[in-house]
Formats: structure tokens, sequence, C-alpha cells
């Protein structure tokens, strides 16, 4: 096996498993615990990647390209930078502690369930690593499809709506965004997005941004956002905010501020105003919310806009600590939402009404809760915070008042975040929170430990990635030269 | 003495075989005894669609330069013979699931089948005005008869007398386009005609508005669609698979032959026209679609919005627009031929019409169809689940190609439109509580046949998406047997 | 030397650590003194770097980083300990006294079924601290700084079940959450000037920085100390953090994390040298609150409220002292009163231990006479903290006043104020020895008081008590300016005080003569007042009420943000997302769905409806031809 | 000799198709749709025979031809539905068939 094959391979090694999950009779055991080896083949396959990575090289790693559709210049391209590297870590990893999740909690229908999850492994990685736009749609638009059966066959009782609106808010987004690909690729002569050269059209940019804009989501194109956050089973939710929202800021770094300069930097104004109106809109509704999901899905939203900022500030620490950020907080939110499905498990709730007090008698629950959620609020010397000060060093740079926003939401995220954490853990206890209900199972430490584990490495040495995004370290060249 | 004209018999023996399979067929009804009347009269029509399947492939190898053959009449290029290939692919498959679903008259209904595809497979290579009226009579005389089938059931009847005054009405309107333009230019054949019309000419325009309005009805695209769901809901449903699949082949192919061929001078009426017909087509198809509760009349309504979208590339009128036609026809045949049939497995199950809300939990007893089912309800929604998606892709680059890019606006707006009701069949197969199930044939039967039949167009939606770079091959040679 | 420094930064965290994955295996008393242990060592590692600079010749600092932390393109930021006399000096005093009240909490904690946690807090608290103060750049003394915050939080928190404590917890880090943006703020405008944050680079950098951004910089950073030193205006949430436990109030609220303000204003002393202006407001906030918390502690009934209070109005004298330039005599300052201040909250810890819980100083009546030692312990640090001669607090506050002195008529402003402050302590905190210890014991001492097997407490108790007692009382005489100054002279090469809060020996006499008699004069009036003890609080009804609700900071910030912010919050929701943001998808659809039945309609069924389009559609596309053919 | 010109012709066809589609549009009994329907198709002859008269090739005749058998066909079919309908109900009247709409 030829080292830029690892990169096919994490795509459909899942795929072929969810097949064979299809047509084998495997018993219910079986299947999960295939899924789940599946998944934490595709973590090796990553560091086996991680580990042969040269950070210090100059454009694609992996890559392999095949022709697709040979008349119209679209390719079967994929292939690696270093921060599409760690987003597809990010991937995998979340998705193996999903995965995990369903088999834990032992969702009924294993063989569809599971086929389903590793279908949305491989089409997730497929957009990090996919170098051709018409390839990168495809994978955009294929995440849905297992996402649509997800939510809707094992989510909450408001499914129907939540799921119905998730796709059609999202498609609205990316088939304007298919639109401007066919516009785009044809004007250009090729699909391929190393090779296609920049433009100046503003439609297109408008094309692009909007897809992503929604996918993230910033404001105020988020209205998908808390139903599907809601009613989404809890480890579905966690992919939903811990991965699939970073496939909308990944499209604005690898393609709209690559492939369209001009535009960027003439819009550059208002979607700085949109993502830092996302910041603070989010942190104020997340501190109004009143259950455990609605104040992740918010706090969500608002991080999704101070990571555009930080994307859209085009400074070196911006683009540094977007990606750094991009990382953070999809583990810290996939954990977040995971650890809510346990309480919700538990207390069949996450009204604030009526829970509380579970931290007396539950050490691992009150722990890592307490742990994630001072991690996601950015106190000083995490992952999370590192993030965070690097991008608003970098909005600073552009302009001072964008510092300024992002630092109030720092101020809000506390606000909101001791709210949840109080709120579950601590005080009296709640009407639903039974004396019986348990502490965090060995099960269930097995998926949120690791996940809080790389968060604390990371929070060790965020430079671990905040230095190895862009080749040599110097985005802001590197998105002027379309990482070639 | 009277000359004869040289024939090559070889150019229409997928014809031949056709007709006379269909003879036999026919006479089985007085010559083999009641009780093995239906696998006799299956074996017949299927041995008779793959001999002529077979020939057509052959003719579609040897006739790589297209010429004309039989005194001008017929065109033996790959346009006829790939096109030729699709209808018998299809009608094959057709006698596959009425080996199930065809209850009564199974002789007469096998001879019709294999006659109105023989009468497809000869319009598709007409070459002069006299023969595609000829021929399109003649397969829809056929199909008239096979709508009222079943002349017990009165929708049925209602639908083959809906059809066939409409037909002959629009049949009228083709023949009197065709009179004009014959006076106009003094000639039938296509290449004559091009060659003596002057664009400029009364009755050489009303000629092309005529047979436009006549063809566009057989495609059945709005306005001249209203006859479609009727019938697509009144008719067995075997029949609907039928003409939903195969007439829009025969009706597209011979379209885009007679623009190019004989009205080349005219683009810039028609191109207009069909842009026209297709945006009606598209409005008309979508909205009408969302508001469906009987699922075959919305798949009936979304074979209309289709129907717009391969006008979309059709009225780009360049060789990739014929490529993008061709291309079209193969998933998009595929899957509405297989939705069909697995309707029709279901209105088996119930003994009753088919609705979203009976389709309940279909999809969790029936797995196999079930995810055949959603597979063709994303890839005619163009999700990139199979081949409706590169479809999609290619039209709107054609429509682009040709400098329309608001037409790719509207396609792309459609298919927004379109999501809602191709997911509202999924969540009404999976997401439903199953209903109560009233199952008329007791268990559900096994219908290998059937079962095969839409494995086949499970396969070909899906190997369209992967193996597009042949199927396009065969799409380019084929349309470069035409005029550009 | 170096080696000393880590020692002491790493060695709490290890045993937070170890506690936290030792979990139920070891019993709840071995995490006491596994935390102690911890702490005790980084002591000796503080010591070890201590006497390992005393040895160097050249003591301005030197650095050591393990490895890079954060990095991005020019801009680097390593995990560095920074090794000079500010350093070592605040090593000394977190880890020494952070030694001994942890020693102090497995007697105060024994039998809260949560022992562990409180000691895993404990140590990660100390380790954040050390954190804070050896940190080798801006950013990690920001992450230590926010640290300190977190376990602050943890700590006030402590007892959850308690609504009131976790308000108070949430209260504390959301103000010192801004103090850190403010923080922030500054740094950005430093990265963006030098892109890096290293102690040296930053402050070179000052002197060529415009007036506009070197100001802003002074400001943000102000912000951040005011906020953790619970300074005007940004105090309220220090006497609600006394909800948690008392050894915490004694660690954290008082001793150490409190004083980082002073800390980071004479570690950043080039910075406000530079934006003068600001370092005197500072010097002035410091003024304004001793006075302001020295009023408010006259009315206060809660035992750990009034010395709350006094420790803001400590610290007052601290941002006073650093403010006008005098940075050793604020660090001496901040030293003492470690001393004297953990000492008084111990003593109280005592009571309260020995009282069940009881902090109400108008039920505590008469219990010195049944615990004697007790009393002298606090009589000690009452007497120190007033700056009564010989003890500690004497000599380094009114070298503070003295130095203010020096300058000018805004010098002479401050140090009249400190002059206030100092007789308003002496009434403050007799009136709370006066109250509580004298006289005959009360119906209720006698009732709750139960003895620890028939001493005052336990030895884990009494111990640390002695000890910040004997330090109380002699600690002072490390320094008696202008007759010897050592920890001047220590602390010159970093923080050289400024020529401009030189006093004149005069004015140090004049000054401390003043203070001295004051403070007297506050006991006196305190003992006149409060010595039979028939009121608790005076009554003055006007000022009383102000006084009550401290000046009525809560109320404003709660009419001024908290208020406003929850009501856009609710209307935001109520009028823009809901029918808004969420609806607008939904109406479309619905409008969709609409046109469709429209379109259903046309549909009628009637075939002669159908050939009528046909042929309407016929009709169209030829017209349509004629017109453009 | 000089007959009327092609435009007679024409127009009479016209006439015919015009005539017929109208039958088609107003009339409700089916047999009386199915007669309108040949005299739309007998419009489209007169057409062609016209026209082949007047270009002076067979093409058009022989078409005329072919249509004439084609329509026969057309109207046996429709014949037979008609038949089979009356077998059921006793109206005819292609309004009744509106079963199957919206």
């Amino acid at each position: 096996m030829t080292t830029s094959s690892i990169t096919s391979l994490l795509i459909w090694l899942p795929v072929a498993a969810a097949i064979a999950i299809w047509i084998l009779p495997l018993s219910r055991y079986a299947t999960g615990s295939l899924a789940v080896l599946v998944s934490l083949v595709e973590v090796g396959f990553w560091i086996e990647q991680a580990a042969r990575f040269d950070f210090g090289k100059h454009g694609l790693q992996f890559s392999q390209d095949a022709p697709w559709i040979k008349d119209l210049h679209v390719s079967y391209h994929v292939g690696e930078y270093a921060f599409s590297l760690w987003l597809v870590g990010l991937t995998v990893i979340a998705m193996a502690a999903c995965t995990g999740y369903g088999f834990w909690v032992g969702r009924d229908r294993p063989r569809a369930y599971f086929g389903l999850m590793l279908l949305l492994t491989g089409a997730t990685v497929g957009v990090f690593v996919a170098q051709d736009m018409l390839l990168f749609y495809a994978f955009f638009e294929a995440m849905l499809i297992p996402l649509y059966i997800l939510i809707g066959v094992w989510g909450g009782a408001g499914r129907m709506g939540a799921t119905i609106k998730l796709l059609i808010y999202t498609m609205a987004g990316s088939l304007i965004m298919l639109a401007a690909i066919v516009v785009y690729g044809l004007k250009v002569g090729t699909f391929d997005l190393v090779d296609a050269p920049t433009s100046t059209s503003r439609w297109l940019f408008l094309g692009f941004m909007l897809a992503f804009a929604i996918k993230a989501p910033i404001f105020p194109f988020h209205g998908w956002l808390p139903d599907a956050y809601r009613e989404a089973p809890p480890e579905v939710t966690a992919v939903l905010s811990g991965v699939i929202a970073k496939a909308g800021t990944y499209g604005m770094l690898r393609i709209v501020l690559t492939k369209f300069p001009e535009p960027s930097s003439y819009y550059r104004t208002l979607v700085l105003a949109l993502g830092a109106a996302a910041l603070v809109y989010g942190s104020v509704l997340a501190f109004r919310a009143a259950d455990f999901r609605g104040v992740v899905a918010y706090s969500s939203m608002a991080q999704s806009g101070l990571i555009t900022i930080g994307l859209f500030a085009g400074t070196n620490l911006g683009y540094d600590g977007a990606v750094l950020q991009m990382v953070a907080h999809g583990l810290v939110s996939c954990a977040l939402f995971l650890v809510a499905g346990t309480v919700e498990r538990r207390t069949t709730t996450g009204d604030f009404l009526r829970l509380g007090g579970m931290a007396k008698g539950r050490p691992a629950l009150a722990t890592l809760l307490m742990t994630l959620g001072i991690i996601s609020l950015a106190v000083p010397g995490s992952a999370a915070f590192a993030g965070e000060f690097l991008i608003l060093a970098g909005s600073y740079q552009r302009a001072w008042w964008w510092a300024v926003i992002g630092a109030s939401g720092i101020v809000l995220a506390a606000m909101y975040m001791l709210r949840l954490i109080s709120a579950v853990l601590h005080e009296a206890r709640g009407p639903s929170v039974q004396d019986e209900a348990l502490d965090l199972r060995p099960g269930e430490l097995a998926l949120v430990v690791p996940l809080v584990a790389a968060l604390l490495v990371l929070s060790a040495w965020p430079a671990g990635i905040s230095h190895h995004s862009f080749a040599g370290d110097a985005p802001v060249q590197a998105v002027q030269v379309q990482f070639r | 003495m009277i000359h004869t004209p040289h024939i090559d018999w070889f150019s229409i023996v997928p014809i031949l075989v056709l007709l006379g399979a269909s003879f036999v067929a026919l006479l089985s009804a007085v010559l083999v005894p009641a009780a093995w009347r239906r696998p006799f009269a299956v074996a017949v029509a299927a041995a008779g669609s793959t001999g002529a399947l077979v020939t057509a492939v052959w003719l579609y190898v040897d006739s790589a330069n297209g010429h004309l053959v039989i005194a001008d009449a017929f065109y033996r290029d790959r346009w006829t013979a790939l096109s030729q290939v699709i209808i018998l692919a299809i009608t094959l498959a057709t006698a596959l699931v009425g080996a199930e679903h065809v209850r009564a008259h199974e002789s007469e209904f096998y001879a019709l089948l294999l006659a109105s595809a023989a009468g497809m497979a000869f319009f598709v290579g007409a070459a002069n005005l006299m023969t595609m009226f000829l021929s399109l009579e003649w397969f829809s005389i056929a199909l008239y008869v096979m709508c009222a089938i079943d002349y017990d059931v009165e929708g049925s009847l209602e639908a083959g007398l809906k059809y066939l005054v409409i037909g002959s009405f629009g049949s009228a309107a083709l023949l009197f386009g065709s009179a004009l333009v014959y006076g106009s230019t003094n000639h039938i054949g296509f290449a004559q005609i091009a060659a003596s019309a002057s664009s400029h000419d009364l009755l050489l325009v009303l000629g092309l508005a005529m047979i436009i309005a006549g063809l566009a009805f057989k495609s059945s695209s709005a306005p001249f669609h209203m006859w479609t769901p009727d019938v697509y809901q009144g008719a067995p449903t075997t029949v609907t698979a039928f003409m939903s699949s195969a007439t829009k082949v025969a009706a597209f192919a011979l379209t885009f032959r007679i623009v190019r061929t004989a009205f080349p001078q005219e683009e810039h009426l028609w191109s207009w026209a069909f842009a026209g017909i297709a945006v009606a087509s598209l409005v008309v198809g979508n909205l009408a679609a969302l508001v469906q509760k009987d699922v075959k009349r919305m798949l009936a309504y979304s074979s209309v919005s289709h129907a717009g979208f391969i006008l979309i590339g059709l009225s780009a009128g360049s060789a990739l627009g014929g490529r993008a036609l061709m291309y079209y026809l193969i998933p998009y045949s595929a899957m509405a031929f297989g939705s069909f049939a697995i309707v029709a497995v279901r209105e088996r199950e119930l003994g009753t019409a088919v609705t979203l809300d009976n389709l309940a939990g279909f999809g969790w007893e029936r797995p196999f169809l079930g995810v055949a089912m959603w597979f063709f309800m994303f890839g005619f929604a163009g999700l990139p689940l199979g081949g409706g998606f590169v479809g999609k892709f290619y039209v709107l680059s054609a429509a682009y190609d040709h400098g329309w890019t608001w037409l790719v606006i509207v396609g792309v707006i459609a298919t927004l439109v379109s999501l809602y009701y191709y997911l509202g069949v999924v969540r009404a197969i999976y997401m439903r509580p199953s209903a109560e199930l009233l199952v008329a044939g007791g268990s559900p039967p096994r219908e290998v046949l059937l079962q095969i039949a839409v494995g086949a167009a499970f396969v070909v939606s899906a190997g369209s998406l992967f193996a597009v770079s042949p199927l396009v091959t065969l799409a380019r040679h084929a349309a470069s047997a035409l005029p550009f | 030397m170096i080696s000393g420094a880590w020692l002491c930064l790493f060695a709490p965290l290890a045993g937070t650590l170890l506690i936290l994955l030792a979990g139920n295996r070891i019993p709840r008393v071995a995490a006491g003194w596994i935390s102690t242990a911890s702490v005790f060592v980084a002591f000796a590692g503080a010591i070890w770097s201590f006497f390992g600079l005393r040895a160097q010749s050249d003591r301005s600092g030197y650095l050591s980083t393990a490895w890079t932390w954060l990095q991005s393109g020019s801009f680097k930021v390593g995990l560095t300990v920074l090794v000079d006399p500010l350093s070592t000096m605040m090593m000394l005093v977190v880890a020494g006294v952070g030694g001994l009240i942890v020693l102090y909490s497995i007697g105060y904690m024994d039998g809260d079924d949560e022992e562990r946690r409180y000691f895993a807090y404990m140590s990660l608290f100390v380790f954040s601290m050390l954190m804070l103060v050896e940190g080798g750049n801006l950013l990690l003394l920001l992450v230590g700084w926010g640290l300190v915050g977190l376990s602050s939080y943890l700590l006030i928190g402590f007892w959850h079940e308690r609504p009131s404590a976790v308000a108070a917890a949430k209260k504390a880090f959301v103000m010192n959450a801004i103090g850190d943006a403010t923080m922030a703020l500054s740094f950005f405008v430093i990265i963006a000037h030098s892109s890096s944050l290293e102690f040296g680079t930053s402050f070179d950098l000052a002197g060529s920085l415009s007036p506009t951004a070197i100001n802003l910089v002074a400001l943000g950073l102000l912000g951040g100390a005011v906020a953790k030193s619970a300074q005007i205006p940004l105090q309220t949430w220090l006497p609600d953090a006394m909800e948690g436990p008392t050894p915490v109030s004694a660690l954290i609220h008082a001793a150490t994390m409190v004083t980082a303000g002073v800390y980071l204003i004479a570690r950043t002393h080039t910075i406000f040298e530079h934006a003068r202006t600001v370092e005197l407001a500072a010097a002035g906030l410091g003024a304004l609150t001793l006075v302001v918390a020295g009023l408010i502690a006259l009315v206060q009934t809660d035992i750990k409220r009034v010395i709350a209070y006094s420790t803001m109005s400590q610290i007052g004298y601290m941002f006073l002292g650093v403010g006008v330039g005098a940075y050793a005599n604020g660090m001496f300052h901040l030293m003492t009163h470690a001393f004297f201040k953990a000492l008084l909250f111990l003593a109280a810890g005592v009571l309260i231990h020995a009282l069940g819980g009881e902090q109400d100083i108008r039920r505590m009546r008469g219990i010195g006479a049944l615990m004697p030692l007790t009393r002298w312990a606090f009589l000690a640090g009452a007497l120190a903290l007033v700056g009564i001669p010989p003890f500690s607090g004497f000599f380094s506050k009114d070298s503070i006043i003295a130095a203010a002195l020096h300058d000018h008529w805004y010098g002479a402003l401050l140090a009249i104020a400190g002059l206030v402050g100092a007789f308003l302590t002496g009434l403050y905190t007799f009136r709370l020895y006066f109250l509580v210890f004298p006289g005959e014991p009360s119906a209720f001492v006698r009732e709750h008081l139960h003895l620890h097997h028939g001493k005052e407490g336990p030895p884990t108790m009494l111990l640390p008590v002695g000890i910040l007692a004997l330090l109380a009382v002699f600690g002072g005489f490390l320094q008696f300016s202008p007759v010897w100054h050592p920890l001047t002279n220590w602390l010159d090469p970093v923080a050289r005080t400024l020529t401009a809060a030189e006093p004149t020996n005069r004015q140090e006499a004049i000054s401390s003569v003043i203070a001295v008699a004051l403070g007297l004069g506050g006991i006196g009036l305190a003992w006149a007042l409060y010595g039979r003890g028939e009121r608790a609080v005076p009554h003055v009804a006007a000022l009383q009420r102000i006084l009550e609700h401290k000046f009525y900071f809560d109320e404003a910030y709660d009419a001024l943000f908290y208020k406003p912010a929850a009501q856009l919050a609710t209307w935001l929701r109520r009028d823009f997302e809901e029918p808004v943001v969420l609806a607008t998808g939904t109406d479309l659809g619905e409008g969709a769905l609409e046109l469709g039945e429209g379109v259903r309609r046309l549909q009628t069924g009637l075939l002669r409806t159908y050939v009528l389009f046909l042929g309407t559609g016929l009709a169209i596309v030829g017209v349509i031809f004629l017109a453009i053919r | 000799m000089a007959g009327p010109g092609i435009a007679w012709y024409l127009g009479i066809a016209a006439f015919l198709f015009g005539t017929g589609a109208l039958g088609v549009l107003v009339r409700r009994n089916p047999i009386i749709v199915l007669l309108s329907l040949e005299i739309m198709l007998n419009g489209g002859n007169l057409a062609l025979i016209a026209f082949a008269r007047h270009a002076g090739n067979g093409a058009g005749q022989i078409f005329a031809l072919t249509v004439m058998a084609v329509a026969a066909s057309e109207v046996c079919v429709g014949l037979g539905l008609v038949v089979a309908i009356h077998r059921r109900r006793l109206t005819l009247d292609v309004d009744e068939l509106s079963e199957l709409r919206g």
C-alpha cells in the first residue's frame, strides 16, 4: 500500500464497512463491534498518516488523482494539507467516540444505524481531503444523506420538522454553491481546486460563502440549528457541531479565501461583522437557553462566528488560531454533547428546571463536565483559550474593535458556561434527578475520557497545531499561493 | 419495372425481433394452455427484448459512422442504437416486473409491450416526418391499450381514454405541423428540410411550433403534461413504470435529433422554446408534486419536473447538451422505473393505492426495496448518491456553456423545492411508525424477478455515478452522429 | 536554582493529579497530607531558588523554557519560568503561607465528605498562583491569572449545594473574566507592535509606543489588577467570596490571589511608568478603596466579611504604594499582610469551627474567655493590621503612607486617605475584637461551643495559627526604612522604587506618628463604642443604610449591566430568533406548498381542460415563434 | 387549368383542423370527440396532399395514406375503450371521467 492511498482508504474503508454491515446478516453485537473497530482503525490510519506527514513541505501530500468526468475535467483528486490533516484527525476521533456511544446505548436497528454512522465518517473525511470542487461538493452533500436518516429515525419527538429544516436549509446553500461550482469550473476550464486559478467574481464568492455560512452556521443563517441540535440523538448532535459544522469554516479557508482573494477583501468587513454578530448573538441566546443542548448549540454557533472572524481577519495569527480553534472546539463540543446524552439518559431531560445537584455522589460526571465546561469557556491555559487568543490577536491586527467584541464574547462565554455547569451539577437536586441515577459508567468514560485527554494534551501544547497548520507557518502567504 | 429501394435489414433487426416476439406472444393467447400462458409469455418477452437488446448493442458497435438506410427513412447510427439499448433494457425489466404483476391478459400485455417497444425503437431512428409520425402512433396506440388493459378497473379505463384523446390531439398537432413544414420545404426528410428551409417562412415556423408541441406532449413537459399525472396514476403500475422511463427516452432522443437535424437554422427559436417549456415544467411539476399524497401521482409530477431538467440540456442544443441529455436519461430512466416497480410491490401488498401514509414502515419490512427506494429518491433529488447528481451537473453545465446562467439558477432552485417531496417519501418509509398493515396477499411475496429488475436499476443508477466517463464516452459517440 | 523553580511550580500540580487519579482508593485524610506535602515541597523549591538566586552576582533574572507552548509564525510563547527577586519573593510567600493554610485545612475540613476534591483544588490553586508569579512572559502570567480565577471559582463554590455559594463563585469568576479580557486586549496591542509577549521585549517596547497605545496597555493591565484585587469598581465579588471555606478565604482571598494585582503592577511597572497617569490612577483607586472598604467594614456583622473588607482596604494600601512607585513598600506590605491577614482568617476559622459554623459576631461575645490561645493570636493579628508598633503592619503600612506623601498635592491627598484609613482600620478591627472576645461568654457560645478534645482545635489547626502569629508579630522587622531595608535592595534589580516615592526621614517620622496615633484613636473609639458590647453597629441612620448596601455597587451593576443584558437576551429570543430566524424557512416552505395547491387545482381531471391547456400552449409557442422568427 | 391557389387548400385544411380541435374542446360525448379527432387528422391529410400536389413530389401523398391507416387503427382503439366504458357506465360523457384529478 503506497502512503498516498491512505487518504482514499480513510474515505472508502468506512463506506465499504457500511455496505458490508448492510449486506451481512450480523448480530447486534457483531455489528456494533465491527463499526467501532473500523472507526478505531480509521484513527490508527490517521495517526500513521500524521506520523508520516511532512509539515515543512509545501503543497499537497498523500494526494491521489484520477479522472472522473473527463470531458469536463472533473477528477477524483484527494490529498491533504497540514490543516486538512488536523480536521481529518478531528473527524476520525470524534466519529470513533460517537460510534462507540451508539454502541454503548445500544441503538435499535443496529445494522442500519452503524452503516449510516460509517457512511457519515467516510463522507466527512472526504470533504476535508477532496481537492476537486465537484468531488468536494459530492462529499459535502453526501454527509447530509446519513445525517437525514440518523436524525429522522433515531431522533427525538420533533425530529421530522428538524430534519426537513436541516436539509432544506443546508441544501439551499449548497445548491447555490453547485451553481457557483458549475460556473466557476467551466469558466476556468477545470474543477481541480489545486489547478484552478483565482477568480474575482463577487457572485461566485457569494455563492460559495452562502453555503459555508449556513453550514457553519453564522448569523443569521442558523435557522436550522436549534431544532436539529435538540432533536438529533446526542451522538449525532455531537458530530454535527463537532465535525460537520467545521466543514463550513474549512470551506471558507480552502475555497473562499483561497480562490476569491479580491471578493474576500471586498466583503471582509461584512463577513467579519456577521461573524461577530454570530459570536455575540449566539452567546447571548446561549445565556438564556433553557436546556443543556440549547446552551451548547448556541455556543457552537458563537464559536463558528469566532472562527470565521479568525479566518477573515486575514492575518497569520488569525489563520493559525482559526485552525486550532476548529479542532479544539470540535473536540470540546463533541464531548459536551456526549455528556449531555449521558445526562439525558439518566434524567430523561436536558431542561435546567428539572436538573441540578448531579455533582453530589457522581465525581466522574462532575469532573468531566466541569473540565469540559471550563475548557469550552476558554479558561486561560486551555487549548480553546490558545485558539481564541490567537484569533483575537489576529483580528486586532485587522481592526481593534473586532478584538474588543471578541473579548466581550469571552466574558459572555464564562457567563453561559458557568450557568450550564451549575444548573446541571450544583445547588439542590432537580426533580428529574433520581438518587439512584448512576455516575458515568466505564463504557461512557471510555468514550469521553479520550476526548478530554486529547484536549488536555492540546492544552499543554497548542503550538502542536497552531505552528503546524500551514507549510512554514506562513498562512497569509500560503493562502496567497493557494497552498501550492 | 418498379425498382425497390435497397434495404439494410440488419439495421432494423432489433425491431424485427421485437415484432416477431410480439407476434408469438400474441399467438400464445390461443395456442398455449392457460396454465402455461404467463410463463410462456414472459419467457417470450424476455427472450425477445434480450435478443433485441443484444442486436442493438451490436448495432451500436457496428455503426460508428452513421448513415441513412431504407430509402433514407431510417437512421442507422449510434444515437439510434444507444437510445434503443436504453429502451430495450427498460422493456426487459418491464417484462420481469410484469411476470409478477400482470394478472390478466398476459399474452396481450406482452404482445403490446413488445410492439410498443418496437415502435419506440423505430421512432428514435426515424429519418423523416412520415416515419416519425408513423412510429409515434405505433407505440402510442399500443400504450393506450396497455393503460386500459385492466378494463375492470375504472381508473385504468379513464386513463386509457384520456391518454388516447389527448394523445391523438397531440399527434394531430404533430401531423399538421409536419404538413406545414412539408409545405414550406417540399421535403419530409430531416436532412433535406434543413437543406431547403428558410427560417423566415411563416409555414415553417408554425410547423416547427406544432411539431415541438406534439413532441413535448409525448415527453410530458408542461404545459403539455396535463395527461401525465392522471394516466400515470390510472394505468397499471407496471405500465406506468414502462411509460415513465421508455417513452421519455424515445421522445427526447427523437426531439433532439429532429431539431438538430431538420431545424438547425431555427435554433434561435427552439432553444428558447425548450428553455421556456423547461422552466414551465420545473415550476409546475415541482410545485404540484409538493402537495401530492398518492405516490404514483407524486412520481408522475416528478417526472414532469425531470422533463424540465432534461429540456435544460436540450435547450442548450450543443454537443455537450446532447451528451448531457443522453447521460441524464440513463440513471433517470433506471430510477424512474425502479421507483414505480417498488410502488407496484407496495400496491400489491396493500391491495390499494399507495399513499405517503400507507408507505409507513415499508423500509423496515422490505429492507432491500426500502434501501432502493431511498436511493432512487435521493438520486432524483440530485444528492450524490447516484447518477442523478452527475446528470443534473451535466445539464446545468450545458446550460451555462450555452450562456444561460439564469437557467442554471432556475434548475438549482427547482432542485431545492423537489427535495421536499422526495425526502417526504424517505421519511414515510423509514421514520413514520409503521401503521396497521392490512396486507392483501398475506405475507409479502418474494417476487424474485422484480427484485432482480429493481436491483439492476439500482446498479445502473449507482454505477452511473462512478462510471461517469465510460457512459459519457458512449453518449459522446452517440451525439457525434448528429450534425453540430 | 532553575530546577528549584520548576520543582516549586509542578509539585502542587503533581499533588492535584495524584489525588484526582487516586480517587476513592486513598482515605480522605491522606488526600490532605498529599496536598500539604506537595505545597511544602513547592516551598522547599522556592527556598532552593531563593538561595540559588542570592548566590548570583547578577540578579536581574533567569529564564528557563520547557517547551514552546504557543506559536504562530514569528509570535512565540514558551512555557517559561522566570527566577528573579520579585518572583522568588512571591514564591516564598505563596508556597510558605499556602503550605501552612493547607495544613490548617486538614483539621478544618476534617469530616467534610468531599475532602479529596477540596485538597485537589487547593493544590491546583497553589500551582496556578505559582504559575502566575513564575510565568516567564505575559501570556503565561495571564494563564496563571486565569487559572487562579478558576480555582478560586472552584473553591468558593466548594459547598455547591448552597445556592449562595454557587452564585458567589460565578460572580467572582465573571468579574475576573472581565479583568482577563482587558488584560488580553492590552496584550493584543503589544503583540501588534512587537509580535511578542516576552517581558523584556514588551518593556523595551513600552518606551517606543505612542502615548495612546501605552496608556491603553496600562489601562488593560490595570483592569486585570483591579478585578483580581477587588478594588473599586470591580470589588463587589470579594465579600460574597466568603461563602467558601475559611481556609480558602485565608489563602486566596487574603494572603495570595487577591494581592496578585499588586504583583502585576510591580512586575509591569516599566509599562506603568511610561503611562504615569494610569499608574497614579491605580494609586487613586487604591486610596478610594481603602477608605470605602474601611467604612463598609464598620457595619458588617459577619466575622469573615469584616475581615474581607479589611483585606480590600489593605490591598488599597498596596495599590497606593505601587501606584506612587514605592514598589518595594507595596510588596513588603503584601508580605506582612499575607501573614497577619491569614492569621486573622485562620483564627476566625478556629472560632467558626468551634462554634459549628456560626459566623455572626453578635452571637460570639465573650468567647475569648474560653479560647485564650485564639484570642491572643487574633489580638496579635489585629494589632498588626492596625499597624501598632512593633507589629508587622506598622513597618509596611506607614512606609507606604510616607512614600505617598512625597508626591505634591496629589500625593498628599493619597496620604490623607491613607491616614483616614488607618483610623478606620483601628475602629473596625477592634470593634470586631471587642464584640467577639472580651466579657462573659454569651448563652449562644456556651451552648454551641464544642472544643476539640478539650483543646481549642486540632494541632493541625493550631500550629499554623501559632507560626503565623509569630510572623505577624516579628515579620515586620525584615525592613525598617529608612534604617534598614534589605527587601528594597533585594527587589532593586527588577522593581526599583521611583525617586518620586522615596520619602525623607522627616516625612517617614511624621506619617508614622500620625498614623499610629490615628490607629490608637480608632481603637479607643472602638472601645468607647463597643467595649461594653451594648450594640454591634453604629447608629447613624442615613450613613448606615448606605454602608449596609455597600454604597449600592451591587444594585448599580445589577441595574446597569445584568438586567439590560438579560432583557436584551429575552427580547432577542422572543422578538427576533423565533419569529424571524427560525420562522423564515418554514414560512417560505408553506408559501411553496400553497402555490402547489394552486397548481393542483388546475388539474381538474376534466379532459377538456387538458386539451384546452394543450391548445393554449401550442398557441403561445406558435405566436412567440411568429414574433421572434 | 387554374384551380384555386394553394392558399385555399391550406385555409380549408386549417379550418378542418380548427373545427376538430373545437369539437374536442366543447363536445362531451366521447364518440363525437373521437370524430373530431379524425377531422383534425384529415385536416392534416388535406394539407399534405395539397402540398404534395404543389410541390410535385409524392411524399405527401404517401404520408397521407399512412396517416389514414394510423387514424383508422387509432379510432378502433378509441371505440373499443368507449364500448368498455359503456359496459360499466350508462352515461357517455367525458366530463364524467374525472376520477383522476388534483
